[in-house]
C-alpha cells in the first residue's frame, strides 16, 4: 500500500499526514513537487500549510507544479487522491474538485477544533465511519469559506457529494458551529466519481487520545482498507 | 589574535561627511564617538560609523544591560549552551536539547503592528533553527494600553494578526503567551515572542566563524533598503511627531521564505557542508558578521557588490545596515560552497558568497575590490562601553505604593456583580479571541493548547515533553521592581508545575523605558536582582534573553517589564494536569495562603482606576516548597487539576476552572473563612497558591503530602453540576451566578470590543 | 444626489519587499514567461456610494483610504472614478 | 523589445461571495459613510515585462490571468498598458 505524500514549497502538514498514513500501515513516501512519476502509488495525499505562502490565492501557484499535471492523471485514472486544507484548495485550484474557497467570513484564521457530521459512510474514504457520526477535529485555516456557482452546488447536494458537514456537538446545523461561513456547512467534498475527497479540516491531527481525539484515523483505515481490497 | 589595528581609508565619494550632528544621529554620545577615533587610530569613514553606531547601541551592545545581567546565574548541569549564542540550549532527556529564546519588536509594531510582530517571530524562529534545532513551539507575550482606545485596538488586532500569519505560515504551533491591557501601555506596545526548538544533541551547530580562508555566503532573501537602522531606532525613545522620514523603512515579513529558509538551513547543518549559521538580524551583516569573528576570534572580509540587492545604487552603508528578513550568513567548509548552492537551490533560495574569514582580526568591506571599512573586529563587538548607572526610585512610585487602600477594601454595591466586572476584564477574560487566530495543533505535538497554565508539546518517540510559559505582571513591577520581578519568576515556575513541568530554565526579555534616567535604571537593576534571586531558589538559570530599553513616548515609560520565559520538562506525558475541573463531585483544595495584598489587582484597577498599592510579597522558599508538593502529588497522580491563582486573584481562578474551555464546564460551591476582608480574600492576587480538584478519596493524601512538604493547605470546597452554579461565601459575604452569566462574562469579553466593526483608528 | 462608483488601487510601497509579488514573479518566470522583470501585488477596490457630486465621491474615498483602505506606512493609493454617475433617485 | 508596464484588476465575479468586500463595507457604514452601498474587493496586479509591441505585451497578461492570476471560477479581470513604454535594450 503506497501512498505519496507531496510536498510543495511551503506545505507543513506534510509530516503530520505522513505519520497518519504510517500509522494505519500504510507506505508513505514523500515526493516533493518538482519530482514527477506517480506510477507504483495507490493514493495521493495532498497536505495542508502554505503553499507559496497562500500568495495570490491559496492553491493557486501551487497549482502549477510540475507533480500536478501527473495528479490529474492519476486522479482521471481513478487512483484515490486526499487534499486537506491547503490540499484541498490545491484541488480546487486545479480543477479536480469543483468550487473555490473563499475567505473565512469573519476575515480572520480560525483554529480550534470543530465538531463534523460524517454524511456519507460509504466513499473510499469514510466507510469506516456511520453515517451520521460526529466527529472532533481540529481547523486550522484563513481561506476555508467553500463557494461555487448554483449549478455546481445543487449537483453536490443531489448527487450527495458532500462528505462533512459542520455541526454543533450534538449534530445539528446551528449558528457558530460553522467556523468560516461556508455554504451548506461544506466541510469536505468529493469529484462525481469519489475517488478525490477534499476537505478543510485536518484528520490527520485526530489520531492520538493524548493530542485531543482519536476521530480522524477511520479516514486513513478507509482508506488502506479501500486499496486493500482493490 | 593580533592586536589589530585600523588601515587608513579614503573616504567614498558620495557618502556624507561626518560632523558633530551626524555621530548624534548614530546615537554615539561625544565620550562613544572618541573612544571610537581611538580604537581606530583615525576618524571612522561614514561606513565605518554605520557599523560601530549599530554594535553599539543598546540592542546590539547591551551598553546600559550588560553589567546587571552579568549577576544572573547561568550554569546548571543540564545547560549546553548559556547566553552569548543565538539561543539558549538545555538538555531535555533521551538525547534530546531544546533550545529556546525571547526577542522583542516593539518598536517596529507601534510603528506597522502587523509587519512589526510578524517579522518579531520571523526572527526568533530563525534564532533557533540556527542552532540546527526544528522549531516546535512559539509563544507571545503582549503588552497594550485600554481597549477603549481605537488606536489600541489597531495595533492589538494587527499584532495578533501579524503574530498568527507568519507563525501559521511557516508551520510552527503557539503554545501559549499572555496579554495585559493597561494605560501603562498606551503609547508603547510591548511585542515579546519566545520560540521553542528541539534537536538531538549532536545536531548542536555554533555561530562561530573559524579557520581562515572559509567563504562566507549569503543565504535567503535578498538585501533592500529596509529597516536600515533599526537596531540604533529600537534604542532610542519614540516621540509622537517623529519625523517620518527619520524611521526607518518597515521590514515586511515573507513567511514563506522563512520556511523554505528553516528547511534549506536544517539540511545544510545536517549536510556538514558548513561550520556556522547566522541569522542576519538586527543590524543586519554588520552584526551577524562581526559577531561571528567576535565569537571566532578571527576576521572577515566582505565584497558589498556580491551581496545579492534587491533595489539598485544600495551603498555599501546601506547593504550593511540593512534589516531584511529572512537571510542568513554561512560559513561553508572551503570547497563546498556548490553543496550549500545546490540545497539552497532545491529550496528555491539563493546562496552567494560575499567574502570569507581572515586571519588578521578585521573587520574589512570592500566596494569593488576597493577597502571602504577596515575595523579592528573584537572591539566592535567587545569595546561598546558599558555603564553602571546610579538609580534611585521616583518618589511618585514610592508615594503610589503606600496609598492607603483600606476604603477600597469595602465592596461597592453588589458583589456578585464586582465579580463579573473583574472576570470580564480583559485581562482576566478568556483570550480565545487571541489564540483561535494561531495554530495551535500542526506538528501534532501539541498537548497542552494555549489557554492552560503552561503550553506543552510532546517529544516524538519518547514518553517525554517539554512545557513553557511567559509570564510578568508590569503592574507589580512598577509598584516594587524587585517583588515584581519575583513575582515574576515564581509565577512563571507555578505555571509548569501545574501541568507536572520540572522547571528548569529561564529565556528573558527586559522591556523598560529610558534607562539614562535615574527611576528607570532603579527599575531595571531591582529588576535583574529579583530575576537573580528567584531564579538561584528555583534552581532555574538563565540562558539567554533580549534588552528592549527607551521603550518610552514622549517621555512617558511603559511599566517596567521584565518578561520571564520558562521552559520546564515532563517525563511522563500521561502525568500531565490541566487547569480546567473535570469530574462534579470532586474536592477543591486551595494550596498556599493568602498574605493579604491588595496592591496593583485587577480589582483596584477595574473598581477605582487605580495601579497601587503594596504588590504581593513573594516567599521564595515557601513557593519551592508549593511548587515541589505539586509536583510530587503530579508524579503519584493524585490530581484531577491544577490551576495558578494569578489576575483577579482567587475567585478569576475558581471561575477558570470551572469554565476550562466553555465547552463543558462545571460548578462550584466553596466557602472560605480567613481573617481577611473578603475583598481580599477573593480578589487579592497573593502568589504562592495553586487551585486543586482532586478526587475525595484522595483529598487526605493530597492534604498528607502538603503537610509533608510544610505546604498551607486547606478544603475550599466541592465541584458541582453546571447547573449548581457558581456559589461562594467568604465569611459574611457571599457571592452566586449561573454558569451562562459567568461563561457571557467570560467569552464574550475580548470579542465583544473587538469584533464591533471599525476603522483603522490612526 | 447621485451614485458614483469609484476604483480604488492600492499598492505595495516601492522599496518595500513584496513577498506576493515576488511568488508571482517567480512562478510566472517559471511557466516560461521570461521577459517578466518585475510584479508587484496590491488592491484593487470597488466602491458604489451615494455623493453631491463626483469630486464630494473622490474626496470621501480619500479619506477612506487613508483611514482604513490602505496602510499608511507600507501602501500608497489613487483613486479614480468609473462608470457613470446615475441619479441615485430620494 | 521594449518594456511596458501592465496593470491587471481582478474582481470578484458578481453575485458571488466577497467576504472581504462584505468586512469593507460595514466597516465603512459604521465608520459613518452611510451612502457607501456596495464594496467589492479585488486585486491590482502591476506586470513590468518585454515584449514585441504593446499587443503582444496584453496578449501574454492576457493569457497568464487565465492561467494563474484570476481564478475562472469566481473571479473576473481586466488588463491595461499604463505608462510609457521604454526600450529596454539589447
Ligand atoms: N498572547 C497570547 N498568545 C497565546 N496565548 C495566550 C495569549 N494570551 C493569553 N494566552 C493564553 O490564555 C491563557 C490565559 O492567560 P492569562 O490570562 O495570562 O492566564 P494566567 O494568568 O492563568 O497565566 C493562557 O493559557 C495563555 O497561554
Ligand atoms: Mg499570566
Amino acid at each position: 500500500m503506497k501512498v505519496a505524500v507531496i510536498t510543495f514549497p511551503g506545505s507543513n502538514c506534510d509530516y503530520d499526514l505522513y505519520k497518519a498514513a504510517q500509522q494505519v500501515g500504510g507506505d508513505a513516501t514523500f515526493m516533493w513537487h518538482r519530482e514527477r512519476g506517480l506510477a507504483g502509488y495507490d493514493a495521493v495525499l495532498l497536505p495542508g500549510g502554505f503553499s507559496y505562502g497562500d500568495y495570490l490565492r491559496a492553491g493557486a501557484i501551487a497549482r502549477m507544479s510540475p507533480i500536478m499535471a501527473d495528479v490529474i492523471t492519476f486522479a482521471n485514472a481513478g487512483g484515490p487522491v486526499l487534499g486537506i486544507c491547503n490540499g484541498f484548495q490545491i484541488l480546487c485550484e486545479s480543477g479536480l474538485l469543483p468550487g473555490a474557497l473563499m475567505h473565512n467570513e469573519s476575515m480572520k484564521f480560525q483554529s480550534k477544533d470543530v465538531f463534523l457530521r460524517v454524511e456519507r459512510a460509504d466513499t473510499l474514504f469514510t466507510a469506516d465511519y456511520e453515517a451520521g457520526q460526529i466527529l472532533r477535529i481540529p481547523i486550522a485555516h484563513g481561506e476555508g469559506n467553500y463557494e461555487a456557482d448554483k449549478e455546481t452546488l445543487e449537483a453536490l447536494e443531489s448527487e450527495g457529494r458532500v462528505v462533512f458537514r459542520y455541526v454543533d456537538s450534538s449534530g445539528e446545523k446551528s449558528e457558530g458551529a460553522n467556523p468560516n461561513g461556508s455554504w451548506h456547512d461544506i466541510a469536505g467534498i468529493t469529484n462525481e466519481s469519489g475517488n478525490v475527497l477534499g476537505m478543510m479540516p485536518h484528520p490527520e491531527r485526530a489520531m492520538e487520545e493524548l493530542l485531543g481525539s482519536t476521530d480522524g484515523i477511520a479516514l486513513f483505515t478507509s482508506l488502506v482498507a479501500s486499496l486493500q481490497t482493490s | 589574535m593580533t592586536n589589530a589595528t585600523a588601515m587608513p581609508v579614503p573616504p567614498r565619494e558620495g557618502d556624507p561627511e561626518i560632523t558633530a550632528e551626524v555621530v548624534a544621529d548614530h546615537g554615539l554620545s561625544p565620550e562613544e564617538y572618541e573612544r571610537v577615533q581611538r580604537i581606530m587610530g583615525r576618524d571612522p569613514t561614514f561606513t565605518e560609523l554605520g557599523v560601530f553606531s549599530a554594535m553599539w547601541s543598546e540592542h546590539c551592545g547591551y551598553k546600559n544591560s550588560k553589567r546587571l545581567l552579568q549577576l544572573l546565574p547561568t550554569k546548571a548541569p543540564w545547560v549546553i549552551q548559556g547566553p552569548g549564542e543565538n539561543a539558549g540550549v538545555i538538555d531535555v532527556g533521551d538525547g534530546f536539547a531544546l533550545a529556546f529564546k525571547i526577542e522583542s519588536h516593539n518598536h517596529p509594531s507601534a510603528v506597522e503592528p502587523y509587519q512589526g510582530a510578524a517579522t518579531g517571530v520571523g526572527g526568533i524562529l530563525r534564532d533557533i533553527f540556527t542552532m540546527g534545532a526544528r522549531p516546535v513551539a512559539v509563544l507571545d507575550s503582549l503588552r497594550f494600553g485600554d481597549l477603549d482606545s481605537g488606536r489600541v485596538r489597531y495595533l492589538f488586532s494587527g499584532v495578533v494578526s501579524g503574530v498568527g500569519d507568519y507563525g501559521n505560515c511557516v508551520g510552527i504551533p503557539n503554545i501559549g503567551g499572555e496579554v495585559q491591557f493597561d494605560r501603562g501601555y498606551e503609547g508603547n506596545p510591548i511585542v515579546n515572542a519566545m520560540c521553542l526548538g528541539l534537536m538531538k544533541h549532536e545536531e548542536l551547530i555554533t555561530a562561530a566563524a573559524t579557520g581562515g580562508g572559509s567563504p562566507l555566503m549569503a543565504v535567503g532573501a535578498r538585501t533592500g533598503r529596509d529597516g536600515i537602522h533599526g537596531a540604533t531606532f529600537a534604542s532610542e525613545e519614540l516621540s509622537e511627531d517623529a519625523d517620518e522620514s527619520s524611521r526607518p523603512q518597515v521590514q515586511v515579513g515573507d513567511p514563506f521564505t522563512e520556511k523554505l529558509l528553516l528547511e534549506a538551513s536544517l539540511e545544510l547543518i545536517a549536510s556538514g557542508a558548513i561550520s556556522g549559521i547566522q541569522d542576519m538580524g538586527a543590524a543586519g551583516i554588520t552584526s551577524s558578521a562581526s559577531e561571528m569573528a567576535g565569537r571566532g576570534g578571527s576576521g572577515v572580509e566582505l565584497e558589498m557588490t556580491d551581496v545579492p540587492v534587491r533595489e539598485e545604487g544600495m551603498t555599501p552603508y546601506e547593504i550593511l545596515l540593512s534589516e531584511s528578513q529572512e537571510r542568513m550568513l554561512v560559513v561553508a567548509h572551503p570547497g563546498r560552497e556548490d553543496e550549500v548552492r545546490e540545497i539552497l537551490e532545491k529550496w528555491e533560495l539563493e546562496a552567494a558568497v560575499i567574502g570569507q574569514v581572515t586571519d588578521d582580526g578585521k573587520f574589512r568591506i570592500l566596494e569593488n575590490g576597493k577597502v571602504v571599512a577596515d575595523i579592528p573586529a573584537l572591539p566592535l563587538t567587545d569595546g561598546c562601553p558599558t555603564y553602571e548607572r546610579e538609580g534611585k526610585e521616583a518618589e511618585e512610585i514610592t508615594a503610589l505604593r503606600e496609598m492607603d487602600l483600606s476604603e477600597h477594601m469595602i465592596p461597592e454595591g453588589d458583589l456578585t456583580k464586582t465579580f463579573l466586572l473583574v472576570l470580564g476584564s480583559p485581562n482576566v477574560a478568556s483570550k480565545q479571541w487571541i489564540y483561535h487566530q494561531y495554530d495551535t495543533t500542526v506538528r501534532t505535538a501539541t498537548t497542552v493548547r494555549p489557554g492552560g497554565d503552561s503550553g506543552v508539546v510532546r517529544i516524538r518517540g519518547t514518553n517525554r515533553a517539554v512545557a513553557a510559559t511567559t509570564d510578568c505582571n508590569g503592574r507589580f513591577v512598577y509598584l516594587e521592581p524587585r517583588t515584581g520581578a519575583l513575582a515574576a519568576v515564581a509565577e512563571a515556575a507555578r505555571n509548569l508545575v501545574c501541568v507536572g513541568a520540572l522547571p528548569t530554565a529561564i529565556t528573558n526579555n527586559l522591556n523598560f523605558g529610558n534607562p539614562l534616567k535615574a527611576h528607570i535604571y532603579y527599575q531595571l537593576r531591582e529588576s535583574v536582582l529579583g530575576m537573580r534571586d528567584a531564579c538561584s531558589a528555583f534552581e532555574t538559570p538563565v540562558t539567554g534573553g533580549n534588552v528592549s530599553l527607551f521603550n518610552e513616548t514622549d517621555g512617558k515609560a511603559i511599566y517596567p517589564t521584565p518578561v520571564i520565559g520558562m521552559v520546564g520538562v515532563i517525563d511522563d506525558v500521561s502525568k500531565i494536569t490541566r487547569h480546567a475541573f473535570v469530574n462534579a463531585g470532586d474536592d477543591i483544595v486551595l494550596l498556599g495562603t493568602n498574605t493579604g495584598e491588595l496592591g496593583g489587582s485587577e480589582y483596584l484597577y477595574v473598581t477605582a482606576d487605580l495601579v497601587a498599592g503594596e504588590p504581593p510579597s513573594v516567599d521564595l522558599e515557601g513557593e519551592r516548597a508549593l511548587q515541589q508538593a505539586v509536583l510530587k502529588m503530579n508524579h503519584e497522580e493524585v490530581l484531577n487539576s491544577a490551576h495558578d491563582c494569578s489576575e483577579g486573584g482567587l475567585v478569576a481562578a475558581l471561575a477558570q476552572c470551572a469554565l476550562g474551555d466553555g465547552e463543558a464546564p462545571l460548578g462550584i460551591d466553596v466557602a472560605i473563612d480567613e481573617d481577611l476582608r473578603p475583598v481580599v480574600s477573593l480578589f487579592g492576587e497573593s502568589q504562592g497558591r495553586i487551585l486543586v480538584s482532586v478526587s475525595p478519596e484522595n483529598t487526605d493524601q493530597v492534604l498528607a503530602l502538603a503537610r509533608r512538604y510544610e505546604v498551607p493547605a486547606q478544603k475550599i470546597g466541592t465541584v458541582t453540576a453546571a447547573d449548581g452554579g457558581f456559589s461562594m461565601k467568604v465569611r459574611d459575604a457571599s457571592l452566586s451566578a449561573s454558569m451562562a452569566e459567568l461563561a457571557d462574562a467570560y467569552f464574550g469579553a475580548i470579542p465583544s470590543i473587538m469584533d464591533a466593526p471599525e476603522g483603522s483608528g490612526s | 444626489m447621485s451614485q458614483y462608483r469609484l476604483e480604488v488601487r492600492v499598492k505595495p510601497r516601492p522599496g518595500l519587499l513584496d513577498p506576493q509579488g515576488k511568488a508571482v514573479h517567480h512562478s510566472l518566470n517559471s511557466l516560461g514567461w521570461d521577459g517578466v522583470s518585475d510584479v508587484r501585488v496590491g488592491k484593487a477596490i470597488y466602491i458604489d456610494m451615494d455623493a453631491e457630486s463626483a469630486d464630494a465621491a473622490l474626496e470621501a474615498v480619500g479619506v477612506m483610504c487613508r483611514k482604513l483602505l490602505a496602510n499608511p506606512v507600507t501602501e500608497d493609493f489613487e483613486v479614480s472614478l468609473v462608470g457613470e454617475a446615475k441619479d441615485a433617485g430620494s
